[in-house]
């Protein structure tokens, strides 16, 4: 199937455009913009980011390792230090802390990278510098035989130019 | 860790069979050297002690040489010698490193016509002395130190034998004076022999009898049997120190009469006096003497003493009402002209108290050479006149111990040949033709008589690190060497055979002997009586050289002795018990006197007398007369790799300022010249052991009054130790209420399935400061050397230090950056001693804050320090409360120990490298190998059986180690004392295994 | 006599009646036991292999061979290495003890002469180390042989090798990490394996 | 109606070409002329005084390693120095950037953005800085890896009760949450710089951008993250610094053992922090002609942030004061008396003059708005803070229970020699950020400015990009 992509200047003019494209059935799009917009991501996939999942995975086991290790290595060689338990969950808890915060951050990158298939070697056929520009750019699917239809409804929206990148 | 250490031992193990070139050239650490024959009594890694004598000083205190392959590598005392019972002084254990030590002569050496010394051989210096000898005839005379009875007696028939012209001994702090006053008094020409362990009222003129007096060892340990705690409900004794400044002895003093130096004997005579119109003393002694000393009253001595006359009166009394009074004659530093009347007055005291015959035995004359300043005078004035042409000079450094003014050092320009045998360089050999270098004692045979009835033999421990040979040796082969008559009255054999022949001469075992290490028997007085002009003694004011405002005062080094500790860097790194200024001469003035001549701490003010000038650094004290300058004998070498600054002397050496005299008998006197004093502008920062004697009232060094003794002491419940252990805030009681301190068992803190809770009990009432045992933990645990520079950077590697407290301290000053100087007032004594050292906590703040477990807690509840675990982060330093961690800045041991140092290093302790903390661990290699031995025999290691090196060396048995689990150990006996018993630092809640039994104040004596 | 003494009298004892009943079934004259006696090819051998290159660890200046001594002869490992049972280090024999024997046996082999050479200079034998432990450990033999740990454990089978080498035994901690002969954690198991002491003082002082 | 024809293929071709820069964004072509622009000489002459101090610095260490610590000026008592010292200046400095960037992203402060990436680029080359210090604090830098809790023939763990392995964990931890965060909001940017150059540069910048197009789902992940990496990161910086002070608060010493170390040091870390990012940003605003995107406004909020903790911190060393009197504890007491009247006085002066009084200029709005009075303040702070850890480390040392073991400590030429290197390591890598790495965080200022520009408030013509700018951070 080839693709069209149309280029945009505005985020709520994607915002429309992708909102009637997945309105049509049109669900394999999508969206390239230069920074961040609510609208558009809300209007391409309503549903929450999934990040969240796995910084919350990361937390629970930094957590559980950060315990874990300091008490089975206290006492894998239990030795008198300073009078104290061989396990001192107060001074663990430092330990056990860090490595929440650790983990989570390193699950939260890896949630990144899985979500936004990152890293790609090769950049998308329909992607153009113009995106990480100011401009922003709708690159949905269409069978051949609705891409007029598409074209002119990216058109109706403002969009400033609509190219096809052919099957 | 440096690849030199505990492994190169093994390496020399073959070499000590003589093939030392072969081993030296490869990889020191891949090789195995074994014995070519291995000797019947060594198996490799077990210790074997021999029995021996220590020479550091006339003391002779008796030796166990611990050795490991044939090395020596610790001196301990031998339990079974009269006069140290198992202990040994600083200076002793010092003494090993004469050996290893790195300048010593390899061979004998010549000096050329170039004016350096360059190596011969020995059949050449044996035959050219003997060629010179035979030259000289009775032009050649021999100098030298003390010597045993068999070397004496030899060398006695030795210059006869060579027809040389005689022989002079020479001591530097010998009691010349004490034994003119003996002959005077009593017709005995003889050393009396002191025992204060009876006494019930000791009072001491100035002896420092702790420190450098007649035997410091033997003297420490009666004085704390006198004062024993345990018996101070029985018999509280007092001990009095008159003198011009508060020495280490008179820092353990109950009081200081501040007497001006010189007047001793008229204290003596007015204490008397008073004694006697006080019914005191002997019936004898109020018949013969009372009416002479009737002008001694106390009015004219406190004038003339400068001691109050009520103190007279106060103490004359006491001595009237003690049952065993003793009184101890002026040591060396306050020798004046008048000398032996001085020590005369106070054998005088002595004889009226009684103490003659009790405390006080003057045994009949063993008929040994006795040394004599006026023979070395007498010397002098030969060689100057050009009458001397061969000097042979032995186990004396006189250039540097003769005042300059006796002009020995130009006298002996005048001599052709002069001989020297010290085993390494010094101020003579420096001016000396030929050299031929005497073993050390531990090489050496000998033999040594500390006193009639004490005879100690010397046997080698090693076998000659360079090629050296015994003194008596060297000239058996000059005599031989020298052929004819003279070789014919040379006696068969060595000087093995001489002292074999000697002690075996009534039939007695050599071997038993040797393993016993002597002959110990005693001698008591027989029949002593006044001699009938024993009263024409003139006992007056000293008669002082020259102008000035002060007197000035030399003052035998507790440590450096008269110089011949200098080369020595231990003695020279362990603070002065007094001022804990290490590595450097220093002026004593009073905090007065400093003010009046506008110098502070570390100002540097010239010192003049009519001999000489000094410029040296002032150290302003409470604890000295304001007429007094005091400057102690032992630095201002010329000589030596430690004893001087790179070359540069070290210090001064006082002796150059004083005047060349003596008492009446002959003897040496020091106390001589007048100084004046003034400032020069420079400024000099002294490298201290410890910085502040000022303890803030903080719980680090306590004192109890012995009224709470009496108190609480004896049959009354033992009051909780936390109640204890409250006090030192201000009032000096360990008494009061600290709510917030944690009670809790030393014994708990280790492993319940363990036998053992290392614990160790420390009397700072015992302890005199001595650092005897600073000294012994230094040698058992290879502490390095740091140098000054490092130790004024606080750098000192010491695991244990003597802290030296004046007081409680007053909460004043500390905002500059030199230390609190204390403040030592006239009176009644209030100087604690505390042996710091790691306490072992139970709760060790040191612990926890180790990212990698190198120091831990271990199941016999040591805190264990793991050197190779150790990565120097250094926190656990920050983090003990008590600092008694030490980090090696550098690799000590290869700046510091030059070759053949590593020798004498304690194979079972890890040399430290660059970058780890190193503390003290209740020398764990000793209760390591006890171990061995008690699990061999399956029985637990037993109360005694193991002590620390400290505990060991201390001559007052301050240091108690022991099991705390061991309820019956002594340990533990001495730790549950509920009044004295207290914690350093408690309030911190580390749970130490020390406890300190707090200083015992008895206050003034009554009358 | 001490025990060890006992011992020594026994091996020595024991050797001869080896060789000589040897020599009794079939060889040379029983004069020759003593004095000039040929060796057996198999200490010939066992000398050649104690000097094989290609074998694993360093040329000692003697080709002294463990299996033939502690293998075939059966000497007990403390007869030469005396002290060890009494001593923290071990005993290595001095000249004076190897030639108590070789005054009398082995006088044609090459290592012999060698080992007759040192004694002539009465000079020791630089022999390589090959079991080592580092400074800082306070490794103690005789504590071992009381406890009746066997010289192979630590030593491997000295009794097949004629060439000494450092046997290879490495333990895997169940973190599957290797801990080689010698290393730490290579003790550290063995003494958790005995309950022995695993109080770092117990080594490291 | 009829479906307009499909364009012909090459004509997508030629839509999806890249942008000539000319008609690029205008926050594209600023930024990226700050940092591909030819090197000035000033850079050059900064940059080479720097490898100079760098180099000096690093011999020193090496010679220090091979003779051992006694080169630097410790002694008995003062087992930690100069090198602590630094080490926890430097942490506290790391603290702007996550400071910035987390905390201020969670009160949707936008303010941030025009700062927010050099902050974090500081965050992360001070963490270096300061782990440098750990090395070099350490007596066996060989053995170091002693600390470390891996699996290991010795059969030894470490010790988790020690401070120091908090220490190592919480900056290790923030070290690497650090880098993540500059990174995650890098890559657009990183995006944004691949898309525009070539050569070397593209390669560069392709490899660490991973192939970010900018898709919705991407963005969505990409927000979400940061904001989840705010919340990690928040507590995380409380916690660092707070690790940090517990180095001392744990220990027995005098004058470190006290509860309110931690929000004192983490008052003291964003106060440090703060000022150090004006101190190079001042400087790097001027030299880049950024006014229009770092604008005055920028720095008067800094200000404010900077008296805040200020306060927070003059009443800490007064609050220290009270409780040392008040617990009735002699040596307590003593230390703190002795710091400010002792051998150090001059120390304790120059950090409670410069963080307790200085700053107070910032309550008036004259002050706050000019650059060369935030400039001289901020860099007085700088050195005021680094003596607040020279004053509790070596008089907490220097006067501790036993007066028999009291001590000085003057830093040795060894000593300041690593510690300059240890500034001239931290300039070298922020000068070659600058000129590697987009050092305005490009997408994060486009987004204010598309949302300005499509939510009507376009620009008027004549109105500058800065006031532009600051007009819509305030609508924010």
């Amino acid at each position: 199937m080839p693709t069209l992509v149309g280029v945009y200047d505005s985020p709520q003019h994607v915002a429309e455009t992708v909102t009637r494209l997945r309105g049509r059935g049109f669900a394999k799009l999508e969206v390239y913009s230069p920074a961040p917009f609510d609208e558009v991501e809300e209007a391409v996939d309503p549903k929450p980011s999934k990040v969240r999942y796995f910084t919350l995975i990361g937390g629970l086991l930094g957590v559980v390792t950060g315990y874990a290790l300091t008490i089975w290595m206290s006492l894998d060689w239990p030795i008198v230090i300073g009078g104290k338990p061989y396990a001192a969950i107060p001074a663990y808890t430092v330990i056990a802390f860090e490595l929440t915060i650790l983990f989570g951050g390193v699950f939260t990158l890896i949630g990144l990278l899985v979500i936004g298939r990152l890293p790609s070697v090769k950049l998308d056929p329909a992607y153009s510098a113009r995106f990480s520009g100011d401009e922003f750019g709708i690159a949905v699917e269409v069978p051949e035989r609705d891409v007029a239809e598409v074209d002119g409804l990216m058109r109706s929206h403002h969009a400033k130019e609509v190219g096809i990148v052919p099957a | 860790m440096p690849e030199f250490d505990r492994r190169e031992f093994l390496k020399i193990v073959g070499a000590s069979a003589g093939a030392a070139a072969t081993v030296g050239c490869s990889d020191p650490v891949s090789k195995l050297i074994p014995y070519v024959v291995q000797p019947e009594e060594i198996t490799p890694g077990i210790p074997v002690y021999y029995a021996s004598t220590c020479l550091e000083c006339p003391a002779a205190c008796g030796l166990h040489v611990k050795t490991r392959e044939g090395r020596p590598i610790k001196l301990e005392g031998n339990p079974d010698h009269p006069v140290n019972r198992g202990s040994l002084c600083a200076r002793g254990q010092s003494a090993i490193g004469r050996t290893y030590h790195p300048d010593r002569f390899a061979k004998p050496m010549r000096r050329g016509a170039d004016g350096k010394l360059a190596a011969i051989e020995w059949d050449e210096a044996i035959a050219l002395l003997g060629a010179e000898l035979a030259k000289a005839g009775g032009r050649s005379w021999v100098l030298g130190g003390t010597m045993g009875p068999t070397a004496s007696e030899f060398l006695d028939r030795w210059v006869e034998a060579v027809g040389a012209g005689g022989r002079v001994v020479y001591e530097p702090f010998a009691p010349e004076a004490l034994v003119g006053a003996t002959k005077t008094l009593f017709g005995v020409e003889t050393e009396p022999i002191f025992d204060l362990s009876g006494s019930d009222l000791i009072l001491d003129f100035g002896s420092d009898f702790l420190e450098t007096g007649l035997s410091p060892v033997e003297h420490a340990r009666q004085l704390a049997t006198a004062r024993d705690a345990a018996e101070a409900g029985r018999r509280a004794t007092r001990f009095v120190y008159i003198g011009p400044r508060l020495s280490m002895t008179a820092s353990n003093a109950d009081e200081w009469l501040a007497a001006k130096p010189g007047t001793e004997g008229l204290l003596a005579l007015g204490l008397a006096n008073v004694a006697l119109r006080n019914g005191g003393g002997t019936e004898a002694g109020r018949a013969v003497l009372a009416p002479a000393l009737a002008r001694f009253d106390a009015a004219s001595v406190a004038q003339q003493s400068g001691v109050p006359a009520d103190a007279i009166e106060r103490i004359g009394k006491a001595l009237a009402k003690a049952k065993s009074p003793v009184a101890l004659p002026p040591g060396a530093a306050l020798a004046s002209r008048r000398a032996t009347a001085t020590c005369g007055a106070v054998l005088l005291l002595d004889w009226a108290l009684g103490a003659i015959g009790g405390a006080v035995q003057l045994p009949a004359d063993d008929g040994r050479r006795r040394s004599s300043y006026r023979a070395a005078l007498a010397l002098i004035d030969s060689m100057k006149a050009g009458k001397v042409s061969v000097l042979l000079v032995h186990g004396a450094n006189p250039v540097y111990s003769l005042p300059a003014a006796a002009g020995f050092a130009e006298a002996l320009e005048q001599v052709p040949f002069v001989v020297s045998f010290a085993s390494g360089p010094d101020e003579t050999t420096a001016r000396a033709q030929l050299i031929l270098p005497d073993h050390t004692p531990l090489e050496s045979w000998g033999d040594a008589s500390p006193r009639p009835g004490v005879r100690s033999l010397v046997q080698p421990t090693v076998r000659p690190l360079r090629d050296t040979r015994a003194f008596v040796d060297t000239l058996l082969d000059v005599g031989r060497a020298m052929g004819g008559s003279v070789a014919a009255r040379m006696p068969e054999g060595s000087f093995r055979t001489l002292v074999e022949q000697a002690w075996t001469a009534s039939g007695a075992d050599f071997k038993q002997l040797l393993s016993v290490g002597g002959v110990f028997g005693d001698a008591r007085s027989a029949g002593i009586s006044l001699a009938g002009d024993a009263l024409q003694l003139e006992v007056a004011e000293p008669l002082l050289e020259g102008p000035g405002q002060f007197m000035l005062l030399a003052v035998p080094s507790p440590l450096l002795y008269d110089g011949r500790g200098a080369d020595l860097p231990w003695l020279q790194e362990i603070g002065d018990p007094v001022t804990k200024i290490t590595w450097a001469s220093w002026a004593e003035l009073s905090t007065a006197a400093a003010e009046q001549l506008g110098v502070e701490y570390g100002d540097v003010i010239e010192v003049e007398t009519v001999a000489g000038k000094l410029e040296l650094p002032a150290y302003p004290r409470g604890g000295i007369r304001d007429d007094v300058i005091a400057i102690a004998v032992g630095q201002g070498h010329r000589v030596g790799r430690w004893a001087t600054r790179d070359g540069e002397r070290r210090g001064v050496n006082v002796i150059e300022a004083l005047p060349s005299l003596t008492d009446e008998s002959g003897g040496r006197a020091w106390l001589v010249a007048k100084a004046s004093a003034r400032k020069t502008g420079g400024h000099y920062r002294f490298a201290l052991a410890q910085h502040s004697q000022d303890q803030r009232g903080r719980r680090l060094g306590l004192a109890t009054p012995l009224a709470a003794l009496a108190a609480n002491g004896h049959g009354a419940p033992a009051a909780s130790a936390a109640a204890a252990e409250g006090g030192g805030h201000g009032d000096g009681a360990a008494h009061g209420e600290h709510g917030h301190l944690k009670d809790f068992e030393p014994a708990k803190d280790s492993d319940p399935n363990s036998l053992y809770r290392w614990g160790m009990a420390i009397d700072m009432d015992r302890c005199t400061g001595c650092s005897a045992c600073v000294a012994a933990c230094s040698i058992e645990n290879n502490i390095p050397v740091v140098g000054e520079e490092e130790v004024r950077r606080g750098r000192l590697m010491s695991w244990l230090r003597i802290e030296r407290w004046v007081g409680n301290g007053s909460l004043e000053g500390g905002a500059g950056l030199d230390p609190i100087l204390p403040d030592e007032p006239i009176g009644p004594v209030d100087v604690r001693h505390t042996a710091m050292l790691c306490q072992q906590c139970g709760a060790a703040p040191c612990e926890p804050v180790c990212p990698v477990i190198a120091t831990y807690h271990n199941e016999d509840g040591l805190n264990g320090m793991i050197y190779n675990r150790c990565i120097g982060t250094r926190y656990c330093a920050n983090n003990c409360p008590y600092k008694v961690r030490r980090y090696n800045w550098y690799d000590n041991h290869i700046h510091n120990w030059p070759e053949p140092m590593p020798l004498m290093l304690n194979p079972e302790v890890t040399v430290r490298g660059q970058g780890v903390m190193e503390k003290c661990t209740f020398c764990v290699q000793r209760i390591a190998s006890a171990r061995q031995t008690a699990k061999d025999q399956q029985r637990p290691i037993a109360d005694g059986e193991v002590t620390t090196a400290c505990a060991q060396a201390c001559p007052t048995q301050a240091i108690t180690f022991g099991n705390l689990k061991d309820e019956s150990s002594t340990v533990v006996r001495k730790s549950d004392d509920p009044v004295r018993g207290f914690r350093s630092l408690h309030e911190l809640n580390t749970r130490p295994a020390v406890t300190y039994l707090a200083k015992i104040t008895r206050g003034p004596v009554e009358g | 006599m001490s025990p060890i003494q006992l011992r020594r009298r026994i091996v020595e004892a024991a050797i001869a009646a080896s060789l000589a009943g040897g020599l009794v079934f079939g060889l040379p004259s029983p004069r020759d036991v003593s004095a000039q006696a040929e060796s057996s090819p198999a200490a010939k051998r066992a000398q050649e292999l104690a000097w094989d290159d290609a074998a694993p660890g360093p040329k000692q200046p003697v080709p002294f061979s463990h299996a033939l001594h502690a293998g075939q002869f059966q000497i007990d490992c403390l007869y030469c290495h005396s002290g060890t049972d009494r001593s923290a280090v071990a005993g290595v024999p001095s000249v004076e003890t190897c030639m108590g024997c070789h005054t009398q046996f082995g006088q044609d082999l090459e290592g012999i002469q060698i080992l007759k050479q040192y004694w002539d200079a009465q000079e020791p034998i630089p022999w390589e180390q090959i079991h080592r432990s580092p400074e800082h450990v306070q490794f103690k033999h005789n504590r071992h042989v009381a406890a009746e740990v066997p010289c192979e454990r630590c030593h491997g089978p000295v009794g097949e090798m004629d060439k000494l080498s450092l046997t290879s035994d490495t333990i895997w901690w169940p973190w599957l990490l290797p801990s080689k002969k010698l290393e730490m954690g290579w003790c550290v198991n063995c003494h958790r394996e005995n309950q022995a002491s695993q109080d770092c003082l117990t080594c490291h002082y | 109606m009829t479906p307009p024809p499909p364009p012909p293929a090459e004509s997508v071709a030629a839509m999806i070409r890249p942008t000539p820069l000319l008609a690029d964004s205008q926050t594209n072509r600023d930024v990226m002329a700050v940092f591909m622009g030819r090197p000035g000489l000033g850079w050059l002459l900064l940059l080479g005084l720097c490898a100079a101090g760098l180099v000096t610095g690093a011999l020193t260490w090496i010679l220090q390693i091979y003779l051992g610590l006694g080169i630097a000026g410790y002694s008995h008592p003062i087992f930690w120095g100069v090198y602590i010292v630094t080490f926890v200046f430097w942490v506290g400095i790391a603290h702007a950037g996550t400071l910035i960037s987390a905390i201020l992203l969670l009160f949707r402060a936008k303010w941030r953005n025009a700062i927010n990436r050099s902050a974090e680029a500081m965050t992360i080359f001070a963490v270096f800085t300061a782990q440098l210090f750990l090395g070099i604090h350490v007596g066996r830098i060989w053995k170091a890896y002693f600390i470390l809790p891996y699996p290991n023939q010795r059969a030894l763990w470490v010790n988790f009760k020690s401070p120091l392995l908090w220490d190592t964990f919480a900056i290790s931890t923030y070290t690497l949450i650090s880098l993540i965060f500059l990174y995650v909001g890098l890559v657009p940017d990183l995006a944004i710089a691949r898309d525009r150059t070539t050569g070397w540069r593209k390669v560069l910048y392709g490899t660490l951008a991973l192939g970010w197009r900018g898709t919705s789902r991407q963005w969505k992940a990409h927000t979400r993250t940061v904001l989840h990496l705010s919340g990690l990161a928040t507590p995380l910086v409380l916690s660092v610094h707070s690790v940090v002070s517990w180095d001392f608060a744990v220990a027995i010493v005098p004058g470190w053992h006290a509860t309110i170390f931690a929000p004192y040091f983490v008052a003291g870390a964003i106060f440090s922090g703060f000022a150090m990012v004006l101190t190079v940003m001042i400087p790097v605003r001027r030299i880049f002609g950024l006014e229009h995107i770092i604008t005055d406004y920028h720095f008067e909020n800094m200000t404010r942030f900077l008296l805040l903790t200020s306060v927070i911190v003059g009443y800490a060393y007064g609050i220290e004061y009270f409780i040392a009197w008040y617990s009735g504890v002699e040596a307590e007491q003593t230390s703190f008396w002795l710091r400010a009247f002792g051998p150090y006085w001059i120390s304790a002066w120059i950090m409670i003059i410069f963080n307790g009084v200085v700053p107070h200029i910032f309550w008036f709005k004259r002050a706050r708005t000019h650059v060369p009075t935030i400039f001289v303040v901020a860099t007085l702070i700088n050195i005021g803070m680094w003596f607040e850890r020279y004053v509790i480390i070596i008089t907490g040392l220097s006067r501790e229970y036993n007066p028999a073991v009291w001590g000085h400590y003057t830093p040795s030429t060894a000593e300041l020699l690593i510690v300059i290197g240890s500034f001239s390591f931290f300039s070298t890598a922020f000068l070659l950020f600058l000129k590697l790495f987009p050092v305005i965080p490009i997408s994060e200022v486009k987004e204010l400015e598309i949302h300005a520009r499509s939510h009507g408030h376009g620009a008027a013509a004549d109105e500058s990009e800065g006031q532009r700018l600051r007009r819509m951070q305030e609508a924010h």
